[in-house]
């Protein structure tokens, strides 16, 4: 897998809502839909920092390949 | 109903049945009755499905366990399932209007009505729709006074929530009239 | 006088007992389930000038409570399974040294960490036999949320007494359940304060004045200067190699206890008058027991409930009385089998001893123990 | 679904683990796995050891050998399985009760013989696993359910009572500063002696609500403005320090580690009579 | 080959026995009259590529142990009275984890500190009970130092096949006399290493292969990277709040005990084929009783002394055969009454049960135990 | 027949006492009676609490309120007594293993909650009581019956240890230099804290034998010759500080006494409902 | 002697009569007789008497203690009160010339030699005192072969002192010879 | 008692003979006797340091009037 390939991908089943990877990503990349649970609100504006991946307590975000979402 | 009545009490743990479920056991023992009241602890309590039991009797309680709940209330689908087919036939069952049932069971008679969006909705919080789900039970079941309902509602909530925990009961046994 | 009824946690009784008795002194370390006896001991005792200290283990949670002890407080610890294991060594001490101290053990599922927040009565033996050397032993256990009440005070008077620890057995059911309980007024009490040396006169810490049945004790601090040892000691106080004094002490330490039996043990007898099976049941599950004996006397089985509410020493003279007109006895029990082994002793070849029990974290439901007996019959 | 990371170094089986939204354990674990995963050590030798808590839960998640013990004692244990094993990659795993409260002597005493262990403290200040009682690092005048009129002890810093009992490395850091984490973890796998890295972490559940601290994220925000490096906080003049606490690498020493140390004295005495 | 024939220590003769079934990992505190075992294992463990360790209290020492038994090593600690009960709450660890290990606990006087340098026999029913929650114990008694080095490898032997702490518990006076043994060839010893997994089989660390008793077990470190806990666990070692899962591994625990008693269990009978009257000891004990019984048989008394060797479980089976034809029984112990509850129990009302006792530092003389006889008869 | 001293605070009729000729246990319990007397404090408040060990039989010789209690735990037990009566007059009698090994998590926490405890540590380095095994003090590669082979552990520095952990006032001599010891105890009971005064002492029956120290009076010599104090051991160049050991005193602070704040707790909460 | 006999060895704690019990002890064993040793520990062990215990047998040894000694030795006069009235009457009672006994008493057959006067000064080290204790015993009671005797001294003493213990043990037998 | 009436004082029931106070005794004032038992060979020596009083560990000599040796 190149860089280039690597994308925000996530988990629902595994996200608790706790709101930690919507509040560090420096681009607002993220968001929680209406059931509390993660989505990518905003997938252009992510600089693959993986800040998200690094502080989400449920493993249930990261960079990585091919998931679609 | 009946001299003895057990109750399971069901749903996500952040939802106050526990509350609930002391507040009916202390409301029975302000109507003289006797009343045991337990809960499951555990990993449970950590996510999952969460439950608060109460048995009401006007006779001595030995067994401090529910055993075929007479009445079952279930606030969450995975309370539901885990819960629900737990009534007895001639029991109750009380579901928030956001739950499906599993068609195929039967579960004695079954009462859906929006109890956390009354609570959200018509009182303002959803964090009271234990005390709705309060109000609820007891009008439904007829089996302690409004006034010691009410008592033990106000001697166990926070203070400064009084009122809004007055208004959440209201709209319980309203909620309970729409299906009586 | 209005009636002060209520609606209350075991673990809560407890504490509210204990406080109207006297305890002033709370020293532990959380565990579940009998942190809420610490938590509500933190609470409360501060408005009563008392002292609640969070100790940073189970072993310094007992040693301060002794030390609490004999600087005057009626003192408590409490804790469960885990910590009751950790506690054992100093458990000796208080009994040694002769410290009124309650412990209060809400057993959980064992062993090791086991199923922490399951209720079972698997620390029945341990109680007993948990510490080393000879010792004699003091234990009640109580089946609902009042019974909590009025055997806490009962514990705090026993120890006081007797000048021993003097542990309460509950469980997670008992502990954690609320139930209608009304709460006596303070008047209606019955408390035993130790006794203080006698004024004027030459005290020596562990000499027994005429008419006593333990040494009176001084609190530290009060001018006597006196000294206390976990070693073998005499009256002075001071360690002792010689047997003869060992046999001396030890004697005193068995025999106040089995010389006071009749002040010591109680237990209930339910609907036994005509009782051609027997059940032993003891805290929660005697809830369960007596259940199956309404259940059983319904289809005209004559079934009776014995229940020992002071488990050790256990209720031994009466029980083997009991037994010999009694063919079968079933003992019922959260654990795999311990007080059956105390009733077999008892009752010898009187009666058949049968035992249902279980430690998988469940109840025994009252069915389990009506199919148990007609299985016997 | 998860990262490679995830998916070769935990029990997938297990998940998702039992810990509360937006609990810091999650983040601390997967850090110790990175820094794991970074170092290139070896999945059989790697063997995890916890006491009892919340964050002692960890080790069944991982796919290492692991060991979850009785509260306090791992440091116990896991000085058994060095000893006898000196190949083992020993970690253990703990919480600020059960390290430093039950367990503070095991620690102090690991620390002395400067065994090679690596101790990740998961530090929330807090009782979690039993709900809420203040812990040894609990802050003086917080709230707990054991400390409902405010807490009176005065906090250990855990780091710091490490070094001083002997530990040749010594850091911390908190659960926002993940990088620094994932740094600290290897560096002190690294350490040929005992290293103690103490991850500052929130409990929202137990220490958030009883002290008002808000959410998770606002808990996150607290570690991440008010934990500053050690050299920086030395610098700041009094008034600014109130309230702030400390981070970085307390220490970091070279000393005879104990198995070698065992180690060298079977070879000495390698035919002599026994 | 000639014979090896040594004045030997009891507890030097434990550790030369430990040594040559294979242990190799000693962890421990030190703790009068047991300090020998950790002295003597320091000592001597270096040359053999094993390991000592002196840890910082007696639950660390037993918690090291485990480790030890976890990475692969045969492992023991030692310890008497405070110690044994310290390490109690890892005892039950052990247990429930399924972990090897040997545990001696050389008898001394109690409760508490007590008479530290006294021979006793007080911890016989802290080594079945002394653990909160239910499990198995198996406990060893030697008489000799010969027999200690028996035992101490048949309980090695046993610890490794039933994947059990055992326990050795012997006396001061059998752990500090000397007294003339043969230390067999290594050919002559048999010994017993922990089954382990089945190569290219997936391993489940609680899954009992077919005809297995226990699960095999892997060393840490050997590539099987599996879980252990003191929670209830299941087949995977995970823990499983499931009650079903709690009485299966808790059914398995009991019975791999229980199931194997003939293989457990050892006893001696000396002149029992005609004896009207029966003496029960073991441990030291037993030598008085040994004595007793020569003096009674020749003033023509029939006397015979039945001794248990494995002291946990108890040879329940055959004593309450025995006690069929045997009117009176004298059970002789240095405490003041605990294997005579066993005892009692097990005859129900066979035979009448005395007791000879004390708990003061002093052994029981054979002529003590004569008179008793005769004011029985 | 005995002098003032020794009449008005020993019980004489428990004299002479068990120890061996030559150990300083007996010089160290006078200077604690020496500097009792020289506060003059009240016999009545005096409470001695020790653990188990050949100093921890102390106390059965002193005319105080004294508790002899188990092995590790005597901080445990006096923290009870001073907690549930702050008027008592608290000092603990200990030895480097009762403290140290299986007592240093009560050590520890005591200090950390600056509870007003005054704590003589007796540290002869060994284990007497039991008869010569090595402690948590034993230098590295000095013989213990357990450490046959020369010890590979490294020894605490108490007075350190305790100071990291807490305590407010920390200083260390020996009991050769017994004026000291009787200023640093002295020092030690007025501070309202945890203090922690530890007296370097003599073993000649087992650590002195063992290692061959020579006579009583030789290793006495050792302590006068190779103790010095730290601020003129900081001075020092490297090679001088081999194999000196430092005394003096390391930590002499003020903070919040442990049962003053409770008892303000106490005061605090008065006139409001249960 | 008799086939079975049992000696007490007393003095104070640094006189090595615990040595000189496993020294006999071991002998009888080389003898091929059975033996056990045991002796007294606790505070008594520190300044006070001291004493070890040794039983030599032709048969099995089931009680371990000593309960009425053939042989007592005394080598203080603490110890001698303390344990030299415990001497059976058809016993020998051993004891330093230091030592006065109480003369009313009767102690079956006394000897009383210059046992730490001969270690110290035909030796030349009171220390083997216990050795020359050994010689003296062995000699008068006749149980165990002097071959034997010396095995177990020289197997038991540290290394570079047999030269020394020989002489001493050499030395108890002549004491012996001079009361025979 | 005044100053100087103070003298060294012995009880040699008590002394066990460790040499401690003769060893630092700075004026040589005290020895051993041929039980080992401590005696004040040269009292006129004594400068009443009280160094012996602070180093005996068994009491067993001090600073005091009175007692006749
Ligand atoms: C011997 C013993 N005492 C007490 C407990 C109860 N207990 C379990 S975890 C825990 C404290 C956990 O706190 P911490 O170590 O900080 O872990 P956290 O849950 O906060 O991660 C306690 C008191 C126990 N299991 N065993
Ligand atoms: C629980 C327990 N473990 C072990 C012992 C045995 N023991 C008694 S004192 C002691 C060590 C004493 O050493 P230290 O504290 O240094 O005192 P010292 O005798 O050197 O003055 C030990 C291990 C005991 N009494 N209790
Ligand atoms: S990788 Fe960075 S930018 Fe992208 S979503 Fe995650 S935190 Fe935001
Ligand atoms: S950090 Fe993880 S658990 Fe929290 S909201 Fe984001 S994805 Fe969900
Ligand atoms: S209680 Fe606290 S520490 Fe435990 S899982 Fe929940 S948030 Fe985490
Ligand atoms: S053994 Fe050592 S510490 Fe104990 S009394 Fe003797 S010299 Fe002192
Ligand atoms: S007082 Fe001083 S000079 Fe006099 S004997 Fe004592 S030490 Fe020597
Ligand atoms: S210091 Fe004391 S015990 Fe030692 S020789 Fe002098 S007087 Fe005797
Ligand atoms: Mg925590
Ligand atoms: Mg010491």
């Amino acid at each position: 897998m190149t860089a280039k390939d690597r994308k925000v991908i996530i988990n629902k089943d595994w996200c608790k809502g706790c709101g930690i990877c919507v509040a560090f990503c420096p681009k607002n990349v993220l968001a929680l839909d209406h059931h509390d649970k993660i989505e990518v609100a905003n997938r252009d504006a992510c600089i693959l920092c993986g800040q998200c991946e690094l502080r989400c307590p449920d493993f249930a975000i990261w960079l990585g390949g091919e998931a679609d979402e | 109903m009946n001299s003895h009545v057990e109750i399971r009490l069901s749903g996500s743990g952040g939802q106050g049945l526990l509350l609930a479920g002391v507040i009916l056991a202390e409301a029975a023992i302000f109507d003289n009755k006797n009343a045991i009241q337990s809960q499951s602890y555990g990993p449970e309590a950590r996510g999952g499905a969460s439950k608060a039991e109460v048995i009401i009797s006007d006779e001595q309680i030995d067994f401090p366990k529910v055993i075929s709940p007479d009445l079952v209330l279930a606030l969450t689908q995975i309370a539901s399932d885990k819960y629900s087919k737990t009534v007895n036939q001639q029991g109750i069952l009380i579901v928030d209007d956001s739950i499906e049932l599993d068609g195929n069971y039967n579960y004695g008679r079954v009462i859906k009505v929006p109890i956390i969006k009354t609570a959200a909705e018509k009182v303002g919080r959803s964090i009271v729709a234990n005390i709705v789900a309060v109000g609820l039970i007891a009008e439904l079941t007829q089996m302690i006074s409004r006034e010691n309902i009410e008592k033990a509602v106000l001697s166990r909530v926070p203070k400064g929530t009084e009122d809004l925990n007055r208004k959440a009961l209201m709209e319980g046994y309203l909620l309970a009239q729409s299906v009586l | 006088m209005s009636k002060n009824i209520k609606l209350m946690q075991g673990n809560e009784a407890c504490i509210e007992a204990a406080l109207m008795v006297g305890m002033r002194f709370y020293a532990g370390y959380p565990i579940t389930p009998s942190t809420e006896l610490a938590e509500l001991s933190a609470e409360k005792l501060p408005y009563y000038g008392g002292k609640f200290i969070q100790m940073e283990d189970e072993i310094a949670g007992i040693a301060a409570a002794i030390g609490g002890s004999l600087a005057g407080l009626k003192s408590m610890t409490a804790t469960s399974g885990p910590g009751f294991s950790l506690k054992q060594e100093n458990i000796g001490y208080a009994m040694i040294a002769e410290v009124p101290l309650v412990i209060v053990n809400v057993q959980r599922g064992g062993p090791s960490t086991g199923l922490p927040t399951s209720p079972a009565q698997g620390d029945i033996m341990q109680a007993k036999w948990g510490t080393h050397g000879d010792h004699p032993v003091i234990a009640l256990s109580p089946e609902s949320v009042p019974e909590t009440f009025e055997l806490t005070i009962r514990a705090f008077n026993l120890a006081e007494k007797y000048r021993t620890p003097v542990m309460l057995l509950t469980d997670e059911i008992v502990g954690h359940m609320r139930e209608k309980i009304e709460i006596p007024a303070i008047e209606e009490i019955e408390i035993f304060n130790r006794l203080k040396p006698i004024e004027g006169k030459e005290y020596l810490p562990y000499k027994i004045e005429e008419g006593d049945i333990v040494p009176r004790m001084a609190s530290y601090g009060e001018g006597y200067r006196y000294h206390v040892t976990g070693l073998f000691h005499d009256e002075t106080g001071f360690p002792s190699n010689s047997s003869e004094n060992a046999e001396l002490m030890l004697n005193h330490l068995m025999s106040k206890v089995e010389d006071n039996l009749d002040d010591i043990i109680t237990y209930e007898e339910y609907m036994i008058e005509d009782a051609e099976f027997l059940i032993v049941a003891y805290g929660s599950t005697s809830r369960t027991a007596r259940s199956a004996v309404k259940i059983l006397r319904q289809e005209g089985i004559k079934v009776g409930m014995f229940r020992p509410i002071t488990i050790w020493p256990s209720p031994e003279k009466r029980l083997r009385e009991i037994s010999k007109n009694i063919k079968n006895i079933l003992v019922a029990e959260m654990n795999l089998g311990q007080y059956v082994y105390e009733i077999q002793r008892i009752v010898k070849s009187n009666s058949e001893v049968y035992h249902i029990g279980r430690a998988n974290g469940e109840v025994l439901m009252p069915s389990e123990i009506v199919t148990k007996v007609k299985e016997v019959l | 679904m998860s990262s490679t990371l995830i998916s070769n170094y935990f029990r997938e089986a297990n998940l998702p683990h039992i810990w509360c939204p937006g609990c810091s354990n999650g983040i601390v674990t997967r850090a110790l796995v990175k820094a794991i995963d970074e170092l290139g050590l070896d999945k059989n030798k790697v063997t995890v050891v916890s006491g009892i808590g919340c964050s002692s839960r960890a080790p069944g998640y991982l796919d290492f050998n692991t060991l979850h013990t009785t509260h306090g004692r791992a440091l116990a244990f896991a000085t058994g399985l060095k000893l006898a094993n000196p190949d083992l990659e020993v970690i253990v795993i703990t919480g600020d009760g059960d390290v430093s409260a039950i367990g503070g002597n095991h620690l102090i005493h690991a620390a002395r013989r400067n065994i090679n262990i690596t101790t990740i403290v998961f530090n929330n200040n807090i009782y979690g696993m039993t709900g809420g009682q203040y812990s040894p690092t609990t802050p003086t005048h917080a709230l707990g359910t054991t400390a409902p009129h405010g807490n009176i002890d005065k906090p250990f810093d855990i780091t710091q009572l490490a070094a001083a009992a002997g530990a040749t490395y010594a850091a911390r850091t908190t659960s926002y500063h993940v990088n620094q984490l994932i740094k600290y973890i290897k560096k002190g796998i690294e350490n040929k002696g005992f290293s103690l890295i103490e991850a500052a972490s929130i409990c929202p559940t137990y220490y958030g609500r009883k002290n008002k601290s808000g959410s998770a994220v606002k808990m996150m925000e607290f570690l991440r403005d008010n934990y500053i490096d050690i050299k920086a906080y030395d610098k700041l003049p009094d008034d600014k320090k109130i309230g702030k606490e400390t981070m970085g690498e307390f220490k970091e020493i070279t000393l005879p580690e104990y198995t070698d140390e065992y180690l060298r004295l079977i070879e000495n005495l390698k035919g002599a009579e026994k």
